[in-house]
């Protein structure tokens, strides 16, 4: 079948991931949104590489997943010390700053 | 020889200068100072005119360069004194007049703990009026124009805590500040014209130039005139000024200063000469005054303002003599010299008398004085007698040959002048007789009273030294005042019949302003008989009023036109409505607007952005997620834009 | 999917495998970037393995070590020529070595070694139970408040983690400038990221904020990313590579071998400008633009003040960098449709910043903004699309990061009980106080404000030159008044700190160690050096000025 | 190389300023000495300058160029023409006096933090602004000009917003906040007149590629360079609106009385004598010089408003109460005879105009600096809380009315001279304007002798019966700038020998000959 169909399938992920990021207050719900709008890039990656028959894609997909592993590493654990200390992982609670 | 007339400048000015930086270390000499250097100028005066004299008439002209003034660009203005006859009878009467009104003055001031202040004054004022007269081009003349305008103005102001006198400092400056915008323009349309506003250049083209520009130049002359001069429409400063001193009025604002006008006009002979139009402006504004000057000398009561308005219309012959061109301007300067005399005269005897009143001015006070004050009494008649041309004196033969050449202008212009002057005659007579009797002739109305009646109007503080407010005890004043008041009732006794005799004054000073006979409507002689009829009527009527009946002590209601007259026929009025009150709503409102609008668009702008400011920063309202949709906009924006791009 | 495809593939696959060589790297001319990223793998293992009380002194001098060295090997490959005549791809083209690289990589190692100073900083704070402590919070982990966080002050622990952090933050920078391949790219972009949340976290006062701080940035940081990754799927989606020539010159179209597929993408012009503008607004967003910068008020004023001072300068520096190599090397074919977009942004950039700045009454917010403002301006360089451009702007870059540590640098040292006294009311009549103090901030202030005789003006001359030269003359326009808008607020922290009267209760001023004036010292004297006489490092700027293609 | 004697000049009073900044706390008295001793010295190589330069000599001269900024087109070239001579020679005989004046202005009230050094701090502010202002009269580089034209005023805001008169009606808090506010409107004012004439600055290095006034003049000269009307009168805009700014010329005017207003009288001197000058000078020599066309072309605009700024100053100096806000109206309308004798494209008006400038910063001098004389004694600048000072302080009031006479220009003392050059240089080519114009003559004599008369004549008011009059130092300040009025207004040849040449050139530049008088005009 089409491959670009994949491509679909990718902008229709990666617009979800983008939603969830806007609508979700809880911070881990947002991440892994965040962490949707990744892989839906990586498909994209991966359906250009086979539309291109080159590898590079698929590298850089490899490449992807390394990178949302370090995010996913830092980002848990900023939002678990904000928890801990709020008890709370609602993005809106963390509203001390503004203006 | 022409090295003197810078001396004649320097002698006075260095008086100034020591005088007035000295310090109270030369309080006790300082009169001396200043009436010595005086002196000293009017003896290089008479050196001067004995050289003159020497020479034939057509080289009776002596130049002196000093230095280049301002030298730019295509415009010359030097510092050179022309001593010429015109010029010459300047120095004389000034340098003449003021020594004598110094001497006076060391008397009158005695008691006045400033009295070296008022020396280095007088000397400043005896500079710039000499730089004034023998200035050799506009610009330097102007310079003079406006010292003597200073000197005026500090001493009127002399006595500066008095209100009313800084006021009337105040006025005359200012009403002489639009005359001299007047002499300003006058002198840059000069330069326009003739490239040049030096005397020589200047008369010399008189005939390439344009006659629209000639009249313009004529009539900007004209107003400085009429500031400096008092006339017509400029005069109302001249009555407040006799707030100041009267050896001041006397010297300032009788003998010289105010005559500056007429000196402008005659020097100017050659461009009047050439713009007849600004030449019948000239007369109109001589009647005029002549006649308005009259009529609020008649209604005075306060002496000095009487002789006041008296020096108006006098002036005012002037200027109608000096508008009547060629044929005028000699009698013009003639009336203006004997005028000095005896109207300095007059003016000194009247300060004698204040002296003896406890300074007081209002005449309803005064009554028979002339036993107790017979010097006075005499010069102050002898004075009287010439102004009001009393045959044989000097007012006499200057003002009938004024009448006779506004006949001589001929046409209805001449009867209407001519018929002005006249009446103008007539009213001197009577004002001056009123003047006489209520002074010197009448019952004692001083006696037990005391003088300085709520109402009156307060002259001199030298009273507050002595601080007399009980009944005067008039006496005759010291020597040092009444040498000078005989001096000058000699010279208007004389002066006018030693001019006229053999026509010296007009052969002496015609190659200067050139003469023409005019050939009058009616005979010499009959102007002479009217004249005489006029000046026998104004008398009479005068005798009727004050002579006769007793005068009352407070001035009665009076007449509409006898109360205008009071308030110098409401010129003032008018000035004070229009000119001081809408000013100040004018500068009121600006000042209101600089603030609100032109400062307010820039408050408001700053104001503007601080608002803008507040309103955007609530975007940043702290929740995450908000950021997130701005990003998210932002960034569907830049991808819509840069699509959008493609497509157009 | 169909058999053959898979077959195809397979062997295609196949066929590769023997035809794949040992790759060749210039360890030499990546030199500066190995330095730092083993100093800071030192650094982790100094952490693992020295004793708490040496490792504050270990780490410091690995740092220092380090930058130096890198910042040396920099000026090394410059004399070589590496930046001009030299200048070429290196690493089988993951990394350019040019110009540009040389100059942003200098000047952010010298940011990070400035930085580092106030890192460093230990005699700001009060001593906690006899120990000198930093800004950084005693154990990060522990819950502000908490008795495991009183008993970690007690023990005198510090988050000495900070200087392999930042570490590896320089190391991603430098690879973010010179990176020559859009996986190098990315991957240098979240390599200094990371590391930049997390120093964002490790405020010893106000950790509230900072944690804050610390969450917005991260997700907002990630979620940029996402895009930017989405955007650079999509290039490579219409180019078939990731490496910058090769995009280039599918974009202007001076590929010479066209494969079918290619062809079929490369008609395809939505895939490039979407994919385009997607990764440009990534690297806006780390510049801090509008609409990408809100969270940089709330970032600045929550993180520690050191950690904001280098951010705010290495990361403009960094992201500037990128943003130019992209514009100038990947997508100039693209010219005609980057710049009237990226001149909007630049206006509403100077505007907004400035225009919001106006009613700030935080110290680091309002020079949050303030550098919000300048990025403005530094875009009104970047769309000049000359070479004039690029060197205008790589030396404001210079100039102003300098003088933004400077600025947080002495922010740092206007203390009352509650730490740092952030709030403007507090620094009334800082003037009468402390001259001296108020004098620096004031010459930084003035800086910001683009007065004669400072680095401010050097770089607005410059950058509104080549902007003008470049025919965009409305937009100079626009950044004077945006400028005049942003001296109001400037003037305003100047007037408050001379000309009002002191508070009683108001802060005191800390004299710092040796580390902090020198951060500060160092400020001062570039902002004046270019400010008096720039002429040195506009040569130099408009030498580096040159990409290699 | 021959010594840089230019650099030097400005150089001394900005090494001065460091010097006096550096003195230690408690020796204030010292930093006074040096600051006078400096501003002296700059006097003395003033001086030099004036008797090096020769007026028949070439149009810029004592020039030095050096490379500067070459990225940039800029170098460092200064170099003097006569109306250069002639303000830099006012600059530095200005500056002991101020210096003088204000003396005690900067003694501190209340002994501060140890570090606190108001008095240091006030004259190396004032040195600091010399040197600026000299090196701004020198630059005959655009952009080197330009960095002092704008650098000048961070010193000046200094001085206005942190020294102001003692005894203010409404208490000390409320006084430092409207001193801020007028120092505040005073920087943006400039600053924004200042960035608008950045951009202008841009443009004209994107159109002629460097800033050298000789360059840009050869290069116009040879055609090499060619000016767009429309650019040419952008950037004349631009640099214009700075200058008006500056000077000020009406309506961007709001700016000066306040500073006046607030700041102690020396350094209201500094501003409308010495600092407001750079303004219209630089209007004489780059406004004129770089965009003649443009200029030509302004002109009826510029000399309407100069015109309204005349009367509208005028008027609004007899409307106000408070002594510093009416002298500083009264500079506003004299800054518009300046401008309209620049503007008249004349030789007597622009001789008239730097003759004006060097005038009316004497003038005021003396009678800002009495006035603040009189203020000090008091502690009131409103003109109701005085009355009767010549009674009490009569040399007070002799000086104060000797400055205002100079004020009124009175023919004799040097305003009149150059008022009247300008006058003459407006009427000879558009005389209704000038005309209108005189009507300012008859105003200053008014807001001057109301002026004087509410505060030195009439009564004694109790509160100034014990005023002292002018102590030595004092005089030593008013005693010689009045005998400088006098004997410029005598014999102001000296200045103008060194004036009309650059006048000549000016002119040369505009492509305007003067008219001629009708007499000639006929032949």
């Amino acid at each position: 079948m089409n491959p670009v169909n994949y491509l679909y399938l990718a902008g229709l992920l990666f617009t979800i991931g983008a939603t969830g990021v806007l609508i979700r207050r809880n911070a881990i719900v947002v991440f892994m949104c965040v962490e949707l709008m990744l892989n839906a890039c990586n498909l994209a990656f991966v359906t250009f590489s086979r539309l291109h028959g080159n590898l590079d894609g698929q590298v850089f997909a490899f490449f992807t997943m390394v990178v949302a592993a370090a995010e996913v590493v830092v980002g848990l654990a900023i939002i678990v010390s904000l928890f801990r200390t709020r008890h709370s992982a609602s993005v809106d609670d963390a509203s001390l700053m503004k203006l | 020889m022409e090295k003197l007339i810078a001396l004649l400048i320097a002698a006075p000015l260095l008086g100034a200068a020591v005088l007035l930086v000295g310090g109270r270390r030369l309080d006790r000499v300082g009169h001396w100072i200043g009436t010595l250097l005086s002196t000293a100028s009017f003896v290089f005066g008479l050196l001067l005119f004995a050289d003159l004299l020497g020479r034939n008439a057509e080289h009776r002209t002596l130049t002196q360069h000093l230095w280049s003034w301002i030298p730019v660009e295509g415009f010359q203005a030097d510092v050179t004194l022309r001593l010429d006859q015109l010029s010459m009878t300047f120095v004389l009467l000034i340098t003449g007049v003021g020594s004598l009104i110094h001497l006076y003055s060391v008397g009158y001031m005695e008691h006045d703990e400033r009295r070296r202040r008022f020396f280095g004054y007088l000397n400043l004022f005896l500079a710039a009026m000499l730089l004034l007269v023998l200035a050799d081009n506009y610009l330097l003349l102007y310079v003079g124009w406006e010292g003597v305008g200073l000197a005026s103005y500090l001493l009127i102001g002399f006595w500066q805590h008095k209100p009313s006198a800084a006021t009337a400092a105040k006025k005359a400056f200012l009403v002489n500040r639009v005359g001299d915008m007047g002499l300003s323009i006058a002198i840059m349309l000069m330069f326009t014209t003739f490239g040049s506003f030096a005397f020589g250049p200047v008369f010399g083209h008189v005939g390439d130039a344009s006659q629209g520009k000639l009249t313009a130049i004529g009539l900007m002359l004209l107003l400085a005139a009429c500031g400096k001069s008092a006339q017509v429409p400029l005069q109302s400063w001249l009555g407040d000024a006799m707030e100041g001193p009267t050896p001041v009025s006397a010297l300032i604002h009788a003998a010289t200063m105010v005559t500056a006008g007429v000196y402008l006009i005659v020097r100017s002979a050659a461009v009047f000469n050439a713009a007849p139009d600004a030449q019948l402006a000239v007369t109109v504004v001589g009647a005029v005054t002549l006649l308005f000057g009259a009529i609020v000398g008649c209604a005075k009561d306060d002496i000095k303002k009487a002789l006041a308005g008296s020096t108006m219309s006098q002036i005012g012959y002037m200027v109608l003599a000096a508008g009547l061109g060629p044929i005028g301007y000699v009698f013009a300067i003639m009336h203006l010299v004997t005028h000095g005399f005896f109207k300095a005269g007059l003016f000194l005897g009247a300060g004698s008398v204040m002296h003896g009143m406890n300074d007081e001015v209002d005449m309803r006070k005064y009554g028979g004085l002339r036993k107790y004050m017979p010097v006075t009494f005499v010069t102050f008649g002898l004075g009287y007698l010439a102004i009001i041309g009393f045959p044989g004196l000097s007012g006499f033969f200057s003002k009938d040959k004024i009448i006779e050449a506004a006949f001589a202008k001929g046409g209805t212009e001449g009867w209407i002048l001519g018929g002005a002057a006249l009446l103008g005659a007539a009213i001197t007579a009577f004002y001056m007789t009123r003047v006489m009797l209520m002074t010197f002739f009448g019952e004692e109305r001083w006696k037990n009273r005391p003088t300085r009646s709520p109402g009156a109007p307060s002259a001199e503080p030298a009273a507050e030294h002595r601080g007399e407010h009980a009944e005067p005890h008039p006496h005759e004043s010291p020597k040092v005042m009444t040498i000078p008041m005989i001096v000058l009732a000699v010279g208007s006794v004389l002066g006018g019949g030693f001019f006229s005799i053999g026509d010296r004054f007009l052969h002496w000073l015609e190659p200067v302003t050139g003469h023409s006979e005019g050939h009058s409507p009616v005979s010499a002689g009959e102007v002479t008989a009217a004249t005489m009829v006029c000046l026998v009527i104004g008398v009479a009527i005068a005798w009727a009023q004050y002579g006769r009946k007793p005068v009352p002590a407070v001035a009665p209601r009076g007449s509409l036109l006898t109360r205008a007259a009071r308030r110098d026929l409401l010129q003032d009025d008018f000035n004070h409505v229009v000119l001081v009150r809408g000013g100040e709503h004018l500068t009121r409102s600006l000042v209101y607007l600089d603030h609100s609008l032109v400062d307010g668009v820039v408050n408001g702008t700053a104001a503007g952005f601080g608002g803008l400011s507040g309103r955007l920063r609530r975007f940043q309202n702290g929740f995450a997620r908000s950021y997130a949709v701005s990003m998210f906009g932002g960034a569907a924006l830049l991808v819509a834009a840069t699509l959008l791009m493609r497509a157009v | 999917m169909s058999t053959p495809a898979v077959h195809s593939l397979w062997t295609t696959a196949a066929d590769r495998i023997p035809q794949i060589g040992a790759p060749k790297i210039e360890y030499g001319q990546l030199s500066p970037t190995l330095i730092i990223i083993g100093a800071a793998l030192v650094g982790v293992l100094v952490e693992a393995f020295i004793p708490r009380r040496s490792r504050y002194y270990a780490q410091v001098f690995v740092s220092v070590v380090a930058l130096c060295a890198a910042f040396a090997a920099v000026v090394g490959l410059a004399a070589d020529g590496y930046g001009t005549t030299k200048a070429h791809i290196a690493a089988m083209g993951a990394i350019a070595v040019d110009g540009p690289s040389l100059f942003l990589q200098g000047v952010i190692l010298l940011a990070g070694l400035v930085g580092l100073f106030t890192f460093a900083e230990r005699r700001l704070d009060p001593a906690a139970h006899g120990n000198r402590v930093d800004s950084f919070a005693a154990q990060a982990a522990s819950v502000p408040g908490s008795e495991g966080e009183q008993a970690a002050v007690k023990a005198g622990f510090t988050t000495t983690e900070v200087f392999p952090l930042l570490l590896f933050a320089v190391a991603g920078m430098l690879v973010f400038t010179s990176a020559n391949d859009l996986l190098t790219l990315f991957v240098a972009l979240e390599v200094f990221s990371l590391p930049l949340y997390l120093l964002c976290a490790l405020a010893r006062r106000k950790r509230l904020m900072s944690q804050e701080a610390a969450v917005k940035y991260f997700l907002l940081g990630a979620f940029a990313s996402a895009f930017t990754l989405f955007g650079i799927a999509l290039l490579y989606g219409y180019a078939g590579s990731v490496s910058y020539g090769r995009i280039a010159q599918v974009v202007d179209g001076s590929v010479t071998d066209v494969s079918p597929a290619l062809a079929g993408t490369m008609g395809n012009d939505a895939l490039l400008l979407v994919g385009g503008a997607l990764l440009v607004m990534g690297l806006l967003f780390k510049v801090g633009a509008v609409p990408f910068h809100m969270w940089t008020p709330d970032v600045y004023q929550g993180a520690p003040t050191p950690v904001t001072g280098f951010m705010a300068a290495a990361t403009k520096v960094a992201a500037f960098g990128a943003l130019l190599r992209l514009l100038y090397v990947v997508l100039p074919g693209l010219r005609w449709d980057w710049r009237p977009v990226m001149w909007a942004v630049a206006i509403v950039t100077m505007l907004g910043g400035a225009i919001v700045a106006i009613t700030q009454t935080d110290i680091k917010r309002l020079l949050a903004y303030s550098s919000i403002a300048h990025a403005g301006f530094i875009l009104a360089g970047v769309v000049a699309t000359s070479k004039n451009g690029v060197s205008s702007v790589l030396f404001y870059l210079a100039g102003y990061s300098f003088v933004t540590i400077g600025a947080f640098a002495v922010v740092t040292l206007v203390r009352d009980a509650g730490g740092e006294a952030t709030h403007l009311s507090k620094w009334a009549g800082l003037g009468r106080r402390s001259p001296l103090v108020a004098a620096v901030f004031a010459v930084f202030l003035l800086a910001f404000a683009g007065i004669p005789l400072t680095s401010g003006f050097a770089g607005k001359f410059a950058v509104f030159k080549a902007a003008a030269a470049g025919g965009a003359v409305p937009l100079v326009v626009i950044g004077v008044i945006s400028s005049a808008i942003a001296a109001f607020f400037y003037i305003r922290v100047i007037v408050l700190m001379f000309f009002s009267e002191p508070k009683p209760e108001g802060p005191t001023v800390a004299v710092p160690s040796p580390l902090t004036t020198l951060a500060i010292g160092i400020g001062v004297a570039v902002t004046l050096v270019l400010g008096v006489a720039p002429q040195y490092f506009l040569d130099l700027a408009s030498q580096a000025g040159v990409f290699v293609r | 190389m021959s010594f840089p004697l230019l650099t030097a000049t400005a150089a001394l009073p900005a090494v001065g300023a460091v010097a006096t900044a550096a003195v230690p706390a408690a020796r204030r008295t010292a930093a006074k000495w040096l600051a006078l001793l400096v501003s002296l010295g700059t006097l003395a190589l003033a001086i030099t300058v004036l008797v090096r330069f020769d007026p028949g000599g070439a149009r810029y001269q004592l020039t030095e160029s050096h490379s500067w900024i070459s990225d940039f087109g800029v170098r460092y070239e200064l170099g003097v023409d006569g109306i250069g001579v002639a303000l830099i020679a006012l600059t530095a005989v200005l500056i002991p006096f101020i210096v003088l004046a204000g003396w005690h202005d900067a003694d501190p009230l209340e002994t501060g933090s140890r570090r606190w050094r108001p008095t240091q701090g006030f004259f190396a502010l004032i040195l600091a602004v010399e040197a600026m202002v000299l090196i701004s009269f020198e630059a005959t580089d655009v952009f080197l000009f330009y960095i002092f034209f704008e650098a000048m005023l961070i010193p000046m805001y200094f001085l206005i917003g942190g020294f102001g008169d003692r005894a203010h009606a409404q208490g000390e808090q409320a006084a430092s906040t409207q001193r801020s506010y007028a120092a505040v409107k005073f920087l943006l004012y400039n600053l924004v007149g200042g960035l608008i004439m950045l951009a202008a600055v841009i443009g004209l290095y994107v159109v002629a590629g460097n800033f050298s006034l000789q360059q840009i003049a050869e290069a116009r000269a040879n055609g090499s360079l060619h000016m767009a009307t429309s650019t040419e009168r952008w950037l004349f805009l631009g640099f214009f609106f700075a200058f008006a700014v500056k000077a000020p010329l009406w309506p961007l005017h709001t700016w000066l009385p306040n500073a006046m207003q607030e700041s102690t009288a020396p350094v209201a001197v500094l501003i409308t004598a010495v600092v407001d000058k750079v303004g219209t000078f630089a209007m004489l020599r780059f406004c004129l010089g770089l965009f003649p066309g443009a200029s030509r072309w302004a002109t009826p605009v510029i000399l309407v408003l100069a015109l309204i700024s005349i009367v509208y100053g005028a008027l609004l100096a007899v409307g106000q109460r408070d002594i510093k806000r009416l002298v500083a109206y009264a500079s506003i309308s004299h800054f518009g005879f300046i401008i309209m004798g620049i503007f008249a494209m004349t030789s007597q008006g622009q001789s008239g105009a730097t003759l004006y400038m060097v005038n009316h910063g004497i003038s005021t001098a003396a009678l800002m600096l009495v006035a603040g004389f009189l203020i000090s004694r008091r502690g009131s600048r409103l003109i109701a809380d005085y009355g009767g000072v010549q009674k009490v302080a009569p040399v007070l009031a002799g000086t104060f009315l000797i400055g205002g006479l100079a004020t009124l220009s009175l023919p004799g003392l040097a305003p009149f001279v150059s008022e009247f050059l300008v006058l003459v240089g407006t009427f000879t080519r558009y005389p209704v304007i000038g005309i209108i114009a005189t009507f300012g003559i008859v105003l200053a004599a008014l807001y001057t002798l109301v002026l004087y008369q509410r505060t030195m004549t009439g009564p004694v008011k109790p509160e100034v019966s014990a005023m002292p009059d002018l102590k030595v130092r004092e005089l030593l300040v008013v005693g010689p700038l009045i005998v400088l009025l006098i004997f410029l207004g005598v014999y102001p040849k000296p200045v103008t020998n060194i004036v009309n040449p650059a006048v000549r050139h000016t002119m040369s530049d505009v492509q305007k000959k003067d008219p001629k008088p009708e007499v000639e005009a006929a032949k």
